[in-house]
């Protein structure tokens, strides 16, 4: 579908996701929007917001702090051949329904013999840059990526964001989409007739011969500013946006070592034991030989996000340190 | 298993004689086939954990009796009953404790993770309270979706502590979905007491403060818990909401193989083995002359014969290929 | 701050006039402060997540009253008044806010995580409900140390749908801990009516079915809020175990500064505008003869003075330096 | 305190850690125990059988089926001067106290601005191999390891099982203890007076110059019964027991990796961010040009751990994938 384009609207990550979820409620009554404040309040991130009135409180469903029963309701209506679209506000509080997510959603359809099939999707805000401190900036994903049975996915475009939710809901395993909190106010425009994507390959974003910079959801903005300044001294980055943390996109991956012979993986999570830790060692072992220097990391400092600006800023990934990284990598 | 569906599938109705002793038959079938199972658990033909419901039999059959193909079940991992009562063959809950690919989980659940999804039967869960969300979510898709299928959901005293039981209770009163909530209270979770866990050990009566429908029942006595489940299954089905039954129940034997049972008093075990579910149906057939010693020792034999096939079909049957071990992880079609 | 701990130390005793005036100045000194922290948000003074009680200080301030230095509190984001009623110098939350190493967490927790363990305020939780295990640990531990210490945890109409709140009040009443449950009962969680989080919405009575002493409170009179809290803490003293406290009260601001407060009706907030806690007890002085006009401007000057004094050292307090990012993750001595 | 060896006593791992726990009981009355059937029921794997009877029902707390109010009851009286050993009983229910173990006891030091101390240790038993099936089988010790304000350790020996639950609660801040399930009727001979050991340095359990085994917990055994193997025809693997999973001793790694030139890294997890990645990327990055091969991964299938017998065995890392992974690096 994304194909033909006809004219271009100017939109926002926030309005593509909603979009999105517009779409599929109005496409399939099967699936419906549920999580706290996702319609009276209007999400509290207002992704959903008019989507109540548009839809009723039957399909954009407010629950009450419940987590770990709201989103052990969703695997059980998916399981009951419903399609549904659970929202947790932050990944921070979907450590509350984490049992329901790896012991049931992840685990019936093995555990079944292959019976019990969960058609789920779980959308969650991830990330910090916004001084929300220890308590709602953390970044699970790469956590989440480690659970066999379900997918993960992380729209860090306009095109992935109004895209990915279809794809995501015609699987039929869980899949969660994290949404980082930074990019909700990206603007930009999409093709009016922009539609569903496939979300299992990672896209190159920037083509590069230099070095592969591996990167997803909001570190992909600072990853391709650094490949700017790189530029500025002829060092050509290729930036990968992963898309699925979820399988991993292997192919991608080493198709692009291969010919930079150097890579540096940008990942928000905390450094010791980060998806960057998988992807590293994957390089090293299906490219070993082409690698002209270790894989860096760029990650976040191993503390529980702080509140103070400067501290924050510190504490994650900048497009300086990814520039100094690759400094190392091709010094 | 014909008999099985027999006793899932009965009308409701007067509780005739011969309602009754199917209703005896159903029990026994369990007894049995439980009985057989921790001897083969001795024998080490059947391994991981086992947990068995001697004393329980007629929570699984009487909760059972009102409910149709259209309605669910989400069980736990004491769940052997739930599953032949629920009529799911004893040939395939065998198969899958021998971890055979005939077993209704193919071996990859075993006793703790019986599933028949053709049968509604929704597992064998070994999370205590995992089950609950997952009862609340297929009640909601089945309002949601116009269906008139209620949902049981079979937890124990000790999952009463979860706090996923609040958040359940809460979501199917507030939302008045078709759940019951069958709480096998056998006062113990594992070693620990009710009263030990629970401040407020009338559990009912504080289910009842979600605002939902809540009673206690014996469930020691089948006819009891059968008429209870029908009360509470019709009032659901017909839109009234939640129901909760707390099923004041007892198990005979220890926690599960590995349990020495240090805890309970063995004259307590005594005194609750004078009200075997069993024993008191007998009594009761016995006393109306309903039932005569060749009766129960022809239902003994035909249900042993039925345990002895299971058994022979389990040992005969082939395992999955270790080249599948990773088959089920992702679904190899889409769903529709 | 003098003043603050002045109030939280305040000695039990009959609310005799410069009690009662000493509650206004509480609650005018948390109003006054909050809608300072408004502005120094909207001028991006304070960032990150701001959510002020306007409209609830008769709940901070009534509830402190009885408390001693060996009482410990949990609260959560919505702490400001919490911590200034119970004493944290309004200099320190302020330079907190501004992400100042003289703020009372060092600039790393914000408004949401106001800490100051020197006074037993364990914190400013932004996690809905995760305050309250830890409540019941505080209180199993000065139980086990025969320590006389009440731990007063408070939590919104929100956090009672948590599963932590079943456990940890089954918990508190079953080791009978000293634990004062104080529910903020706003009528709302975020956009969410408590009619539409909760089956029944009578929070006291559901909390009573737990099995420990509980019962509602008008949370606008901070009188009335002071004498339920003093009793509550002396029963709990007394060995009475737990209580339950719902303190029905209102935000009168939106849930935080993003929230735009599409949810509630403009005429619901203005009925409850009129309760306002501080005007009510305003109303009463007056009535009474003992509080003049002058006496009120005189106190808001001198709590302004104070909120100016507390802006002006944030502004000028300085900040962690980057190097020590990695400071606190984990401690620098042993604890003794 | 374990230098000098007077006699010694036959002992199994279970009663090992029994006896650290009665000495922590003996030795500090701000110490208790608490959990699931700790007391009447003697411990779920009876490793705290006779305690109950011992220290009676307030320092061995039995508590209701309620894992993340206990735990985070834990939290609390840890802050408030306690030293609580919290037993959680196997690592796959401990999901649902997470949030109490992130969100707070790692966070609440970091979060309060140093205030905030966390003396708390909690144990766990994890790990397959005992046809539990997957709900009770899984090994989410190297996710707890991502954590930053904890610490995790893994006994894999009797003398550690003895010794390190002493020290954890010498630690100011929480500490995660993993028990394998397999190990507990381990049975072998301690010194008498064996006592308190760090929680700090990885060991060498069998040296050897031709590569260099990292494993720890349940796979060590394994793992040195693959260096056997490889013995026979000539191949000296140094074996590495972690001990520590957080942090993570790389000097002690780097310094075996460096003079072996090889890596084989034995982990019970789901390979796709399993610790051994964090491993794997941390050799390439320290000893990059000191390898000859790539670091090789040996961990467990990516399903969740199925019931029967030979499905568990070929899921879960066996001697024989050991040694074919060190022929591979080796080759
Ligand atoms: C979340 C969780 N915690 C602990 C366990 C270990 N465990 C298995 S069964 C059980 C007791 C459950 O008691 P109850 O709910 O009364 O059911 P019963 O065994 O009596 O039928 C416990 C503690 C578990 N499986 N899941
Ligand atoms: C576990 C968790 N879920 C969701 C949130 C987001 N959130 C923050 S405050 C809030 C509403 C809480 O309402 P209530 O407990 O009544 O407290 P109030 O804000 O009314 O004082 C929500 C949903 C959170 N912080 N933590
Ligand atoms: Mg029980
Ligand atoms: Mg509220």
């Amino acid at each position: 579908m994304t194909t033909a384009t006809v004219g271009t609207v100017e939109t926002t990550y926030r309005e593509a996701l909603r979009e999105a979820i517009r779409e599929a409620l109005r496409e399939d009554d099967r699936v419906f929007l549920m999580g706290e404040d996702v319609g009276m309040y209007g999400g509290c991130f207002a992704v959903s917001l008019g989507l109540l009135e548009e839809f009723g409180p039957e399909r954009v469903r407010d629950t009450p702090l419940s987590e770990s029963g709201f989103v052990g309701a969703g695997v059980g209506a998916a399981i009951a051949g419903m399609r549904p679209i659970v929202e947790i506000m932050t990944v921070n509080f979907s450590l509350l329904a984490l049992d329901q997510i790896l012991n049931n959603a992840a685990t019936l359809l093995h555990m079944s013999g292959g019976q019990v099939h969960v058609p789920l999707v779980i959308r969650m805000t991830t990330g910090a840059g916004r001084q929300l401190a220890a308590q709602h900036s953390h970044s699970f994903e790469g956590w989440y990526a480690h659970i066999p049975g379900i997918k993960v996915i992380a729209p860090a475009t306009l095109e992935d964001a109004r895209g990915m939710l279809w794809t995501a809901l015609q699987d039929p395993d869980p899949v969660l989409l994290f949404e980082h909190g930074s990019l909700y106010n990206m603007s930009g425009t999409l093709a009016e007739d922009a539609g569903h994507v496939d979300i299992q390959r990672t896209a190159v974003r920037r083509p590069g011969r230099d070095v592969t910079l591996v990167s997803y959801g909001g570190s992909l903005s600072k990853t391709l500013d650094a490949a700017e300044t790189l530029a500025v001294d002829g060092i050509e980055a290729e930036v990968l946006d992963l898309r699925s943390l979820r399988p991993l996109d292997d192919e991608a991956i080493m198709e692009s070592v291969s010919h930079t012979h150097r890579a540096v993986v940008v990942d928000e999570g905390w450094r010791s034991g980060s998806l960057s830790a998988e992807i590293s060692a994957r390089i090293t072992e299906q490219c070993f030989f082409d690698l002209d220097s270790p894989v860096e990391r760029v990650c976040s400092a191993e503390v529980p996000m702080p509140y103070a600006k400067h501290l924050e800023e510190a504490a994650l990934p900048q497009p300086e340190t990814v520039v100094a990284a690759v400094r190392r990598a091709v010094g | 298993m014909s008999r099985g569906q027999a006793v899932a599938a009965r009308p409701p109705g007067p509780t005739g004689e011969t309602h009754r002793v199917s209703l005896l038959r159903g029990m026994t079938a369990i007894r049995l086939f439980e009985e057989r199972c921790v001897e083969l658990y001795s024998a080490g033909m059947i391994r991981g954990f086992l947990h068995v419901a001697i004393g329980e039999e007629a929570v699984a059959v009487g909760v059972m009796q009102p409910l149709t193909d259209d309605d669910s079940i989400v069980s736990t991992y004491r769940e052997h009953g739930h599953a032949i009562a629920r009529g799911v063959p004893m040939e395939s809950v065998m198969a899958e404790m021998y971890g055979k690919v005939t077993g209704c989980s193919r071996g990859r659940g075993g006793s703790m993770h019986l599933f028949d999804v053709g049968r509604r039967f929704y597992g064998g869960n070994a999370i205590v309270g995992g089950g609950l969300p997952l009862a609340v979510g297929l009640a909601l898709a089945d309002k949601m979706q116009g269906r008139p299928g209620v949902t049981v959901c079979f937890f124990g005293d000790g999952a009463y502590a979860e706090g996923e039981f609040h958040e359940c209770v809460n979501l199917a009163a507030l939302w008045q979905l078709p759940v019951l909530f069958a709480c096998e209270n056998n006062l113990y979770a594992m070693g620990t007491a009710l009263h030990r866990a629970q401040a407020e050990t009338d559990l009912a009566l504080r289910a009842a403060s979600y605002g939902l429908t809540s009673w206690p029942v014996d469930g020691m006595d089948v006819l009891a818990v059968e008429k209870a489940s029908r009360r509470a299954v019709d009032r659901i089905r017909n839109g009234g909401g939640p129901c909760f039954l707390e099923l004041r129940t007892y198990r005979f034997r220890a926690h599960s193989m590995y349990d020495p049972d240090r805890y309970r008093d063995k004259a307590e075990i005594a005194r609750w083995r004078e009200r075997d579910p069993i024993d008191l149906l007998v009594r009761q057939l016995r006393e109306d002359g309903k039932l005569l010693g060749e009766d129960l020792d022809a239902m003994t034999a035909e249900v042993t014969a039925e345990i002895d096939l299971a058994v022979a079909s389990a040992e005969a049957a082939p395992l999955e290929p270790v080249e599948d071990l990773t088959r089920f992880v992702y679904s190899e079609t889409k769903v529709q």
